[in-house]
């Protein structure tokens, strides 16, 4: 089977957020009020084939944690499909 | 190659493949002449992928078809020219064995639709342009142009340019070492963005990109073949219009990564002497750097599209030879090097594959999965593409506004106006931009961005080479052929005030459609005006770029003939910097100023005028002034020079004062120009631009030797003040009458011109759309 | 006796060349060593030179660091051999966790290519021994993601510790060339615990030759070929 | 009410990913098998006040449209939820 899998790594709460900033500041600067709290990270999707939803999602952690997030300032949030 | 009455042998449509009809025909840019002689060189109709690539190769971008009876006026040879235009870069001889190869192009149409790929993949191009030469690249320089900052859009387009110039080339790892930016009207919805590469070869590493050795096989090396661009050529050869929204090509993007193990495996596989020839798939893909190299090496060429590797399935052959995805190069090698090339492809993580060979019949022939779709004797398809001769008609308001002068007074006085122009996004300083750029990787800049010109050293050796690019639009709009002059003078002002010997030029043309007997006409003039003051000069033309049809709804662009110069330095020690450098320096005006304001930035930033008749280009007094400015480099008696231009003497000396950007604080002046005057109204004093000029600063016991150097040139010099204290004042003495100004405000102004203007949602968004990669 | 320096060339390293010729300018016998060795050929000291390796894809360093050399830099770091990543280097340095923290994206987002004034915080390590205690030098920064990021905890145990080795004058300070990144405490180069490790972001082998305009970078090749390997690296 | 807006802006179908190109790249060479198809954007969290999700999901649009994504290179998904 092959799973769409969608992951978002977010910059951790608490850290600096550079480009959530810039980006807040445009869209006030544009007229868009009441939007705040902007993040910005970055959306990663893949394919993987595994057995189960279970295993691909086993399987996209671990590439998270070794290749796709980096542990001392982001966070990464997982989601997977049937593809 | 032998004359063959070659009659191509059929060609096959593909099923599903559209019937060329008088539509189709259209489609592809092509007049029904053109397709007659199609129709005749082939004896046949041709098929839709014949169509094609004839489109393709017939395209203005490619063919050259208005421009290449002007563009045989240009002086090519000299004693120091190795390579002239031609090839994919000009290559003039250095000392030592060594060679320079460097050439410009523009990426003008695809910046207008997506400014960073646009431009990023125009860096990526002249990249690949200089290292198919065999050549290094070892320092990138860029011209820019936009409509003005107050408009959102030119905002976004400037930001996302310079954000695109600056990844690509900071990413391969070359310094950027000097450019241009101006802004007025006309660029509005057409940017122009040029790119120049100047790379480093030993002369006798050159390789040409001709296919030769019947037998010999073609492989496709680097990123797999997308949907990206096709018709970029076409595209880039017509009018921007509401419809080409729709017609746009897919935009193609770039992948610098890949083009840094592309440029140092291409420089390996040349080195190694693996291949005969090599040429990158630019303009046009597939079709044109193969038909190329074929025509060029007079033989024909086989190639099978199936076996090019592509990245989305069931690509039809129409699409993989018009497809423009970057980063790839075609290569031409003996069938038992294969293995080797791979190895060393694969090396730098590249793919190579085989797709076609040289053939004895001089027919291009390309075939997909074995079957025959294209069938096109070689030579007429690059040669026999029609020729034009426009008709050309100066505008008659072009005539008038010449002969005209400014009606509204002054918008501020004479003091003032400087700050007004020093406020100017065109004259401020581009800090902004060059600080986007890496100027010092390759650890060799000796001068970088912020001077007039930008010098880097030859490492091993105990030369450098000055590198500029310049163009004044302005003049060349208000009067072509003096303009032209005047822009090759501008380059080799800004590289002589560094101390060196200009060498030679490349050059981008952008012009509006030349189907315009206007537009024509601006071209064959600063043409003219470009060829007589290169050979003036002694700095033959190596290479260039045309880019007609820069237009958009609103009309063409003001005509941008840019140079690009490479001068040498013999002793790279000697070079010069622009800026006062000591308290107590002499300073020394080089050159008459006459004083007329025509075409001038003060008329038009001032008084509100775009035109009258700009300055008579003085080409002897100009060679005169450049070599003098090296010979006193030489002689170590310059502390500074820089070239009086833009904005004009008050300008220059500003500049001069304001020191560069990481200076701390500028310098103060203290002159009298009641001398140097001779009756001349301050405003023309100090803002006209006459050329030949440049404002020097030397120590107190040597302004007699320069005084002396300028009369043996026979260039008229006036030690006129010297060099204040730090944080000092500007002070202008004319006679009775005094100017001056704090340089610390000068300073702040010019530096905080462009970043002021900057911070705004537009320039956030360019800046935020690029988070991920670089 | 003539140290040995390897220079390690990821694809897509473009500050190579440069280091290798300051090595080499201080009499160092400096080579390169490919990403895809599994030595480094007995090299005393090493290098990780600046560059966007896999092109800084995903975030700087982060393929870099899975490289087959990087075992070997491992394994020569833990021993105690000199290790010095500059810009990109530091960025791998980073990702492999031999040094603490993360280089994030510049506070202004842009990249930044300029000169930067730097204070040598530490002289005693095999990096910067040349320098005078407190030096002020101008070497130029050229980055997009130069940032110095780590948690409180973190930087205050590399502050307790002297392990900021080079830092920028602070921004808003009324002289020099300022913190061109945001980095917190204006970090510019951190050591790992035991001192022999070193990452930077200033490009030191670009002024390294006073025709450059300043060669104040100099002396950390000068502090590099002066270490003799019978000397602990560490401090 | 505030709601909080999930946004992932992702290149267009056919435009080439680099970056995707070298994590899929990467994560082989990791010995992660199977994985494949990866492409990389951007992932933009924001609260938006609104009256009603639809009018929250509408704001966001509008902001997308204007400033969070480049409409000729990049394609974008919403998701909005309650804060
Ligand atoms: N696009 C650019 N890229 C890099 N450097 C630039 C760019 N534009 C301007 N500069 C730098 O600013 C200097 C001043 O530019 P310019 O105003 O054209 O001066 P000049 O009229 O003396 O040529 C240039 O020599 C160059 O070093
Ligand atoms: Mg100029």
């Amino acid at each position: 089977m092959t799973y769409r899998v969608h992951v978002r790594v977010m910059p951790r709460a608490g850290l600096l957020d550079p480009q959530g900033k810039a980006v807040e500041h445009a869209l006030s600067a544009l007229g868009f009020q009441g939007a705040d709290a902007v993040r910005i990270g970055r959306a990663i999707e893949l394919s993987v084939a595994a057995e189960s939803q279970d295993e691909a999602e086993a399987r996209a952690r671990q590439m998270c944690d070794k290749l796709l997030a980096n542990p001392v300032t982001e966070d990464y949030l997982l989601e997977v499909e049937e593809a | 190659m032998a004359e063959v009455a070659v009659r191509p042998t059929e060609a096959h449509r593909l099923a599903g493949e559209r019937p060329v009809t008088p539509e189709v025909v259209r489609e592809h840019n092509l007049s029904e002449s053109e397709y007659a002689r199609i129709r005749e060189v082939l004896g046949r109709t041709p098929t839709l992928t014949e169509l094609g690539i004839f489109s393709a190769l017939w395209s203005e971008h490619c063919s050259y078809k208005h421009s290449k009876p002007v563009l045989r006026t240009f002086p090519t040879t000299g004693p120091q020219v190795v390579q002239g235009p031609g090839e994919n870069a000009g290559v003039l001889r250095l000392p030592d064995g060594w060679a320079v190869a460097f050439k410009i192009e523009s990426h003008n149409h695809p910046s207008a639709v997506e400014p960073y790929q646009g431009a990023a993949t125009g860096v990526g191009g002249i990249l690949r342009d200089v290292f198919t030469m065999g050549a290094r690249p070892v320092a990138m320089l860029n011209s820019l142009r936009f409509g003005p900052l107050d408009s959102p859009r030119n905002r976004y387009l400037f930001a996302g340019v310079v954000r695109g110039v600056g990844d690509y080339g900071n990413c391969v790892g070359i310094p950027t070492l000097g450019g241009e930016v101006a802004f007025a009207p006309g660029y509005s919805g057409n940017p122009l963005v040029n790119a120049m590469c100047v790379g480093l070869l030993r002369e006798t590493d050159l390789i040409r990109a001709r296919a030769h050795g019947v037998g010999n096989v073609l492989l496709c090396v680097g990123s797999a073949t997308g949907r990206d661009g096709i018709h970029g050529a076409s595209f880039a050869s017509e009018e921007l219009s509401e419809q080409s929204e729709a017609r746009r090509p897919q935009v193609q993007v770039g992948d610098p990564f890949a083009g840094k193990l592309l440029m140092e495996a291409s420089l390996e596989l040349v080195s190694s002497g693996l291949i005969v020839a090599i040429q990158d798939m630019g303009a046009a893909g597939l079709t044109s750097s193969s038909a190329e190299m074929a025509a060029r090496g007079g033989v024909g060429v086989e190639i099978d599209t199936g076996l090019v590797p592509t990245r989305e399935s069931g690509m039809t052959p129409y699409e993989i030879l018009l497809s423009e995805s970057q980063e790839r190069m075609l290569v031409v090698a003996a069938p038992d090097r294969i293995d080797e090339i791979q190895r060393v492809c694969k090396k730098w993580e590249l793919s190579a594959a085989t797709i076609g060979h040289v053939t004895d019949d001089g027919i291009y022939r390309v075939r997909h999965h074995g079957l025959v779709v294209a069938a096109i004797p070689g030579r007429p398809l690059v040669d026999d593409c029609p020729v034009y001769h426009p008709e050309s008609r100066e505008a008659e308001i072009a005539k008038h506004r010449r002969d005209a002068g400014p009606s509204a007074p002054p918008a501020v006085g004479v003091a003032e106006a400087l700050e007004r122009l020093l406020d100017t996004p065109t004259l401020a300083s581009k800090r902004w931009v060059y600080e986007q750029y890496d100027s010092t990787v390759r650890a060799a800049t000796v001068l970088g961005p912020g001077g007039d010109a930008g010098v880097f050293h030859v490492p091993g050796t105990g030369f450098g080479l000055a590198v500029t690019v310049d163009c004044n639009a302005r003049l060349v709009a208000l009067d072509p052929y003096e303009g032209g002059k005047a822009c090759v003078a501008e380059a080799a002002r800004n590289v002589a005030c560094t101390g060196a010997v200009p060498l030679g030029i490349t050059d981008c043309l952008n012009f509006g459609n030349p189907e315009k007997p206007d537009v024509f006409f601006q071209f064959t003039e600063a043409c003219r005006g470009i060829a007589d003051a290169c050979r003036a000069f002694d700095t033959p033309v190596t290479g260039g770029n045309v880019s007609f049809y820069n237009e958009s709804p609103r009309g063409a662009i003001d005509p941008t003939p840019v140079i690009g110069m490479v001068g040498l330095l013999h002793d790279v020690t000697a070079r010069v910097p622009s800026h006062f450098a000591a308290t107590g320096d002499r300073i020394v005006l080089l050159g008459r100023t006459t004083g007329q304001l025509g075409g001038s930035m003060y008329w038009s930033e001032i008084r509100e005028f775009f035109g009258g008749r700009p300055p008579a280009v003085d080409l002897a007094a100009e060679r005169a002034l450049q070599r003098l400015l090296a010979q006193a480099a030489s002689e170590r008696v310059l502390r500074s020079a820089h070239d009086c231009s833009d904005g004009g003497l008050a300008t220059a000396l500003a500049e001069a004062a304001i020191g560069g950007p990481y200076a701390g604080a500028g310098l103060g002046v203290s002159i009298d120009l009641a001398r140097y005057a001779d009756g001349i109204p301050p405003e023309a004093l100090l803002y006209a631009e006459d050329g030949a000029r440049a404002v020097i600063s030397c120590a107190p016991e040597l302004v007699e030797r320069v005084l002396a150097l300028a009369a043996e040139h026979g260039v008229p010099a006036a030690a006129v003040g010297e060099v204040g204290a730090a944080a000092g004042p500007l002070e202008i003495r004319l006679g009775a009458r005094a100017f001056r100004w704090s340089v610390a405000d000068l300073r702040r102004t010019y530096f905080e011109a462009i970043p002021r203007r900057m911070r705004t949602p537009e320039v956030e968004r360019a800046e935020t759309e690029h988070l991920t990669g670089n | 006796m003539t140290l040995r320096a390897a220079v390690v060339r990821f694809p897509g390293s473009n500050c190579d060349e440069d280091a290798l010729r300051a090595c080499a300018r201080v009499g160092m016998d400096a080579c390169y060593v490919w990403h895809r060795d599994t030595g480094l050929g007995g090299a005393d000291v090493v290098i990780l030179p600046g560059g966007f390796s896999y092109g800084d894809y995903l975030r700087a360093g982060a393929i870099a660091r899975f490289s087959p050399i990087m075992r070997a830099v491992q394994r020569h770091a833990a021993a105690g051999g000199p290790t010095l990543g500059v810009c990109n280097g530091f960025q791998i340095l980073c990702e492999a966790h031999l040094l603490p923290g993360a280089l994030a994206r510049n506070e202004r987002l842009t990249f930044v290519s300029k000169p930067v004034d730097v204070l040598v915080e530490r002289t005693d390590t095999i990096f910067t021994s040349a320098y005078q205690p407190g030096q002020r030098i101008r070497i130029p920064v050229a980055h997009g993601e130069g940032r110095f990021t780590a948690d409180a905890e973190t930087l205050r145990m590399l502050e307790a510790e002297g392990r900021v080795v080079l830092r920028y004058v602070p921004s808003g300070s009324e002289t020099g060339l300022p913190n061109p990144n945001g980095s917190a405490g204006d970090i510019a180069g951190v050591s790992n615990a035991a001192g022999n490790v070193l990452g930077i972001m200033p490009h030191p082998e670009r002024a390294a030759d006073p025709i450059l305009g300043t060669a104040d970078g100099a002396a950390f090749f000068e502090s590099l070929a002066a270490w003799s390997p019978g000397v602990k690296a560490g401090r």
